[in-house]
């Protein structure tokens, strides 16, 4: 480079721009957007999200059959056909859309009792110096406590079945999604709080239109977690108790064939656990983002 | 790595929690193992580990991280079932006959019979699992084959610790429990209301085997003097207690950290109810039953079926 | 403070008024801003903004607040809004102190993230009428798609405002201002982030507005000709902390008296007052 | 206000503001800073979060001795009094502290584990689409499945033991975090990461230097929630695995006096786990917090 | 374009140059911006930011890029930092097309947000210094502290960002890119919210510090003055979307010219370019 910038110039110290002639332009027309040229096929399959994670899943498959027929401990790990042929049969035969009904009934009742305190908990810590106290306490407290730590207590105010089950989903809904509500919520610029309180909102009404969408992002994955963190509990609790036989969720189906050594139906309910979840989050929880966040650019 | 066989001079060996597994706190206490061990000419080093459940026995032993494990009879002979053919695996002894009852704090209630659709038994694990079995095993006697599930749809599961403290202090739905001991000696000395329904030895017609210990057909027939210490071990535990009931309750105690009162373990130990022995009793009447319910795929002939050879040669055996 | 009751207000506002000026007859002030000082305290750390700052507008005043980079003059005016409490003195609007924030205030901040960011720039401009009760969905909508005219966005109305330009930006929160049509409107430089046009269009828009409805106005600029064009009356304040240096009238000039000599005069006036002399000095450190 | 307003002013419909006389000021000196008005006592104490925080402790302690009392159940839910005296003696045996620390070290290596592999998997996430897509396909597939069912994979690769508990944790503490991280990290402004790499900073140091430094507020809560998550599994998993070689945590020691009964002391073993909680929140997190979010005005 | 040589793109430059301006003994440029359509798509709609725009700098140029709000000038800047890609044409920077962003091009956005909040003023200044491997720990910190004397911000050097006034965190920035001496400064609007004094004072220890370092400067301004006296060429873009409208050498002005007739006429000119034409208008919309 050196020997062009030595050509004609300044020496580079004192480097001056040259001095060129002005010029004036007519305005140019618009002209029409150009048209984006086309990508290599291989690149335009690979903007289709669901061809991508599509992907994804048949290799885990594949990685699932692979290292199930290396350990060849099929009470252990069972392949992902025999999982799968076990997963239809259960499937036509009725008795996992069964329990998955069962289970999704009480869950979906345990998610929602959890969203609706954990959003009252955050409001109360965004209004108040004790609420948010109560909030840091309350979480920091029992958080931690394991489900079935719950169990006797449970037992003892909401007796048997679905009640106690939607106590510990709750417990496993509540905290975290508070957790990640209030750390929404406290992270909402200042100045969007401000231009909030100008239009003269307070109390509930500036939460759940300002602090709300402002922390959208942070109250999804909120969402996200509780909602997993409900299934774990879920089944785990069916497990220990409150299926009364007759009526048992997907975790009951999961422990009795566990109990059994069936195994390639323990997998394949976890399969439809792993179905539903898929199913959420691409579904539901997707399609919430890409409406709110990703279209306000609060998020990429 | 899994497959792999144990080199000869190390057993694994789970167990679980509570008095059923008294021989096998023995077995420790007096590091019997490793003494008949040296008897046969070989060091044995000897890992223990408590694991509650059968299910996770099983994976520990499927996984080829134990040797040999202790559950109920029902799981056993599960394991018994699905591994023909594979692991084999097969039961190893018993580890007592102790009765299981089924006591309630409802007054109405003498015989199965007259449980009402607003009772609740609970049972560790509803539908299956050994408290279970022996319900359906009655049931299907008193109300008929088919029937046999007719008390599932009122048994709740519950580990036994919560339904006995939901018995004594009462103030939950759950009035009836499937329990075994020391829960039914706790539940019927707390509370005055508790009373006895049924036991397990009336229904399989006398003392039955509770707890077994099985392992793979690989550890036993790979390392046949370690086993052969460990069985000895087995008996000779199970001849001391008999013979040391006092000093066995306090084995217990210190084995498994325990703080039960002194006396009640020795009472239950002092039960005649309870007999503490590794011949087996009445595993066959859940082979049967278990085979006619199709939980288990393959018929056993006899009790031998589903034993290593090592257990025939004592008395008896059913 | 609390008790105080509006003729006792009134009075303290019209003496103030008398010991500076010598005149009597003044009505009561709409907003009297009285000896305040504002801090921000972090621990370990005290952040003087203004101190002891003093001035009263009338209704229909066009107060113009005037002073260097980091003077306090957006802390006054959060004050005034009610988003910040005086560490000092008070601040009443008709008599009454202020006690937060609300729609007869309606301010325009002078940051560029003061728009929710889930509202179109319509939704944006109209959602502020609607939730203070003011108007029905319908005429929200219309009145926003008025002053989004007025501001040259009816183009981007649909438009997130993620992707706008800083200038769009600011204009967006000028149409919402605007039409709240609040009592009193607070603006912090609203025009700095636009090019030479548009604020001169912007201005024109707000002197005619002005003209129209004859709101109250505290307008914070760094533009000293934009200061005497848009206000009538002009505080100076000192550079860093704030504090009072001159009050100056500037009703005399208009959108059209750019050139002149007078105006060059005032305009020379307000710079020397500002920043020919002064013991701390924000624009160079003397230390 | 009307008269007042009408008194010597012009119609209020073209209100014409009143000429004043101009003045100019000698500047004022400097004052010192004005020293805050005390407060009254009761609002000075109220200022101290652990004042509060006690309160609200000892508010929480009082309800259960009501309830408990109330109930009398002691078998079911024992009262506070009784737990404290369990809680003390079996601190004083030596048994309490000696479970903790078992209990404690694997947790800690199981949460530094899931902490790593958060980190490396949301940075994957950010740096590439594949990234992206095979995070949230793991996170909503795998979140969901209660560790119990990752428990026969543990045993086979991780056999008995630490091992296979630290799986689980890991599985507690990874897709939680994750979430959040990758939350946080896209929420970071534009201008910010336009900033970052015009430092010339990319990969890992932009992730580093940027991208965590802003995430932190997320990233936290995501910490909180996978401690709180990996206590629970913990504890759960501790009682079916019990103890191996003698070396049980506070999740057996729970266990093993429920199976005796001694609800007094189950509960003091949770306390044991809602004191680590406290501890942890109020002086680890709220450090942090103070030190970094609160500090940078990220957070309120 | 990827293989060009430097050899090539220079000739490109210098044929570029000679039908425009009809001068052939110029050496290349040093940036050369040739044809260049930015847009920004979202699912549904394309916005278009500018049309294209042709035009080269050369070393130590100050170029200024004036244009009306919301016509493409920041994003067209963002495009040769190496932030946004054209759809359509060039940009080449020594012959080799930009690839993406580094500290030989350091930007001061128009943003107030382009701190990281994590860092004092201090580190801010400090930080790309240490990180691109440029200076120690202790130079780095001593040119901090030296820049952040030149901004007037000594006083506050260990205070955070989010205590700072918008204009204070503007000089952050602009200490913190001359802090850089990089070979190519871009500048959006730095000193738009400053005062007079405070802007006037900026300016001057810009073009001290280009008389100094003789870096290249590529400055987006809507002032028409400020664009006069900091530049010595400025490109005048057209309303939304930007298009090429003239360029004009503004080398005969200086910091001292301010009120000369021939600046006024100048500026009249760059008014008239500007404004008085144009198809589209985004000041105010003709719909
Ligand atoms: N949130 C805050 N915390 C602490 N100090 C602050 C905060 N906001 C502003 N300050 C300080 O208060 C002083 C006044 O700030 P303010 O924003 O009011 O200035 P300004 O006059 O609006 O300046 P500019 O013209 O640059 O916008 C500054 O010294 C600033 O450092
Ligand atoms: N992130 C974005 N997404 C979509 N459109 C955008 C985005 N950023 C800017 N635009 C659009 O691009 C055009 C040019 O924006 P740009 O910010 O470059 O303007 P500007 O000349 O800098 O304006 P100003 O002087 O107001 O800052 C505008 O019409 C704007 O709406
Ligand atoms: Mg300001
Ligand atoms: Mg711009």
């Amino acid at each position: 480079m050196t020997d062009i910038l030595g050509f004609d110039m300044p020496s580079p110290a004192r480097a001056e721009p040259p001095v060129r002639p002005e010029y004036e332009r007519p305005l140019e027309p618009l002209a029409r957007s150009a048209a984006q040229a086309p990508l290599p096929l291989h690149r335009r399959l690979w903007q289709f999200a669901w061809l991508r994670k599509g992907l994804i899943l048949i290799a885990l498959a594949l990685l699932w059959e692979i290292l199930a027929r290396w350990q060849g401990n099929d009470l252990l790990l069972p392949s992902f056909s025999q999982t799968l042929r076990a997963f239809f049969q259960d499937i036509s035969s009725g008795i996992i859309p069964e329990r998955t009904i069962n289970s999704l009934n009480v869950l979906l009742k345990g998610y929602a009792a959890g969203v609706v305190l954990a959003f009252v908990l955050t409001t109360l810590a965004v209004s108040t110096q004790i609420g948010r106290d109560l909030l840091s306490t309350l979480t920091s407290m029992l958080n931690p406590l394991p489900p079935i730590a719950l169990l006797p207590l449970a037992l003892l105010w909401f007796g048997l079945g679905p009640n106690s089950l939607i106590f510990v989903l709750v417990h496993s809904v509540l905290w975290p999604l508070a957790l990640n509500m209030y750390t929404g919520f406290t992270g909402v610029p200042e100045t969007l709080r401000m231009a909030g309180r100008n239009y003269g909102l307070r109390g509930l009404r500036y939460v759940l239109l300002i602090l709300v969408p402002a922390a959208l992002p942070s109250i999804i994955a909120g969402l996200k977690i509780g909602w997993a963190f409900a299934w774990r509990t879920l089944i785990a609790a069916e497990l220990v108790f409150g299926a009364s036989s007759g009526k048992g969720g997907l975790g009951w189906y999961i422990f009795q064939n566990r109990n059994e050594l069936y195994t390639d139906r323990v997998f394949a309910g976890l399969i439809m656990v792993i179905l539903l979840g898929l199913l959420v989050e691409n579904v539901l929880f997707r399609q919430l983002e890409k409406r709110t966040v990703i279209r306000w650019g609060t998020s990429r | 790595s899994p497959g792999q066989a144990a080199a000869e001079g190390r057993i694994r060996l789970a167990q679980q929690f509570g008095i059923a597994y008294l021989v096998l706190d023995v077995v420790r206490d007096q590091h019997l193992i490793e003494k008949h061990g040296k008897d046969a000419g070989i060091d044995i080093t000897v890992e223990w580990a408590q694991i509650s459940g059968a299910t996770a026995m099983n994976e520990a032993l499927l996984a080829n991280n134990l040797d040999v494990v202790s559950a109920g009879v029902p799981p056993a002979l599960t394991m018994w079932d699905r591994t023909r053919g594979k692991q084999d695996v097969k039961l190893v002894a018993a580890l007592g006959s102790l009765p299981n009852y089924l006591i309630t704090t409802n007054p109405d209630i003498h015989t199965l019979k007259d449980f009402g659709p607003n009772d609740r038994i609970a049972v560790p694990a509803a539908g299956v699992g050994f408290q279970s079995r022996t319900l359906q095993i009655e049931a299907a006697k008193l109300f008929g084959p088919d029937e046999f599930q007719k008390l599932d749809a009122i048994s709740i599961s519950l580990p036994h610790p919560d339904a006995t403290a939901a018995l004594i202090s009462g103030g939950t739905e759950v009035n009836s429990h499937f329990s075994s001991a020391p829960f039914y000696y706790q539940a019927l000395a707390g509370n005055q209301a508790v009373h006895k329904v049924i036991s397990s030895y009336d229904i399989l017609g006398g003392p039955a085997t509770f707890n077994v210990l099985y392992s793979t057909s690989a550890f036993h027939d790979e390392n046949p003097k370690t086993y052969a210490a460990f069985y000895a071990a087995l008996a000779e535990a199970a001849d001391w207690i008999n013979a040391n009931k006092a000093e066995a309750a306090e084995v217990f105690i210190r084995q498994q950290n325990s703080k039960l009162p002194l006396e009640l373990v020795q009472q239950i130990i002092d039960d005649p109810e309870n007999h503490f022995t590794i011949v087996p009793q009445n595993t066959f009447a859940y082979a049967s039953e278990l085979a006619k319910l199709g939980v288990l795929k393959n018929k056993a002939s006899s009790w031998q079926d589903y034993f290593f050879p090592e257990a025939y040669g004592g008395a008896g055996g059913s | 403070m609390d008790g105080m009751t509006l003729s006792e207000a009134s009075t303290r506002g019209a003496a103030a008024v008398g010991a500076r000026g010598d005149r009597t007859a003044l009505p009561p002030p709409l907003l009297c801003v009285d000896g305040v000082t504002l801090e921000y305290r972090a621990p370990g750390r005290v952040v003087r903004a203004t101190q002891n700052v003093s001035f009263d507008i009338w209704e229909a005043d066009r107060f113009i607040l005037l002073g260097a980079s980091g003077c306090g003059k957006s802390t006054l005016l959060k004050a005034v809004g009610g988003f910040v409490t005086p560490r000092e003195g008070r601040i009443l609007l008709e008599g009454k102190p202020v006690r937060g924030p609300g729609p007869d205030r309606v301010a325009v901040f002078q940051e560029f993230d003061q728009l929710p960011p889930w509202k179109t720039v319509r939704e944006n401009v109209a959602f502020p009428l609607r939730i203070s009760g003011r108007l029905g969905r319908k005429e929200a909508s219309e009145r926003a798609a008025h002053y989004l005219e007025k501001v040259g966005l009816t183009r981007f109305a649909d438009a997130y405002p993620h992707t706008l330009s800083g200038g769009m930006k600011q204009r967006v929160a000028i149409a919402r201002a605007l039409a709240m049509e609040p009592r009193v409107l607070l603006m912090d430089e609203p025009f700095a982030a636009l090019d030479a046009l548009t604020r001169r269009r912007m201005q024109e828009e707000l002197l005619a507005l002005w003209e129209d409805v004859r709101f109250t106005l505290l307008f914070v600029t760094h533009s000293i000709e934009e200061a005497l064009i848009v206000g009538n009356r002009i505080a100076l304040l000192s550079p860093h902390p704030g504090r009072m240096r001159a009050e100056i009238n500037s009703h005399a000039w208009g959108l059209h008296s750019g050139g002149s000599p007078d105006f060059q005069a005032a305009a020379n006036r307000i710079h020397s007052l500002l920043f020919e002399d002064g013991d701390a000095h924000d624009g160079k450190d003397r230390q």
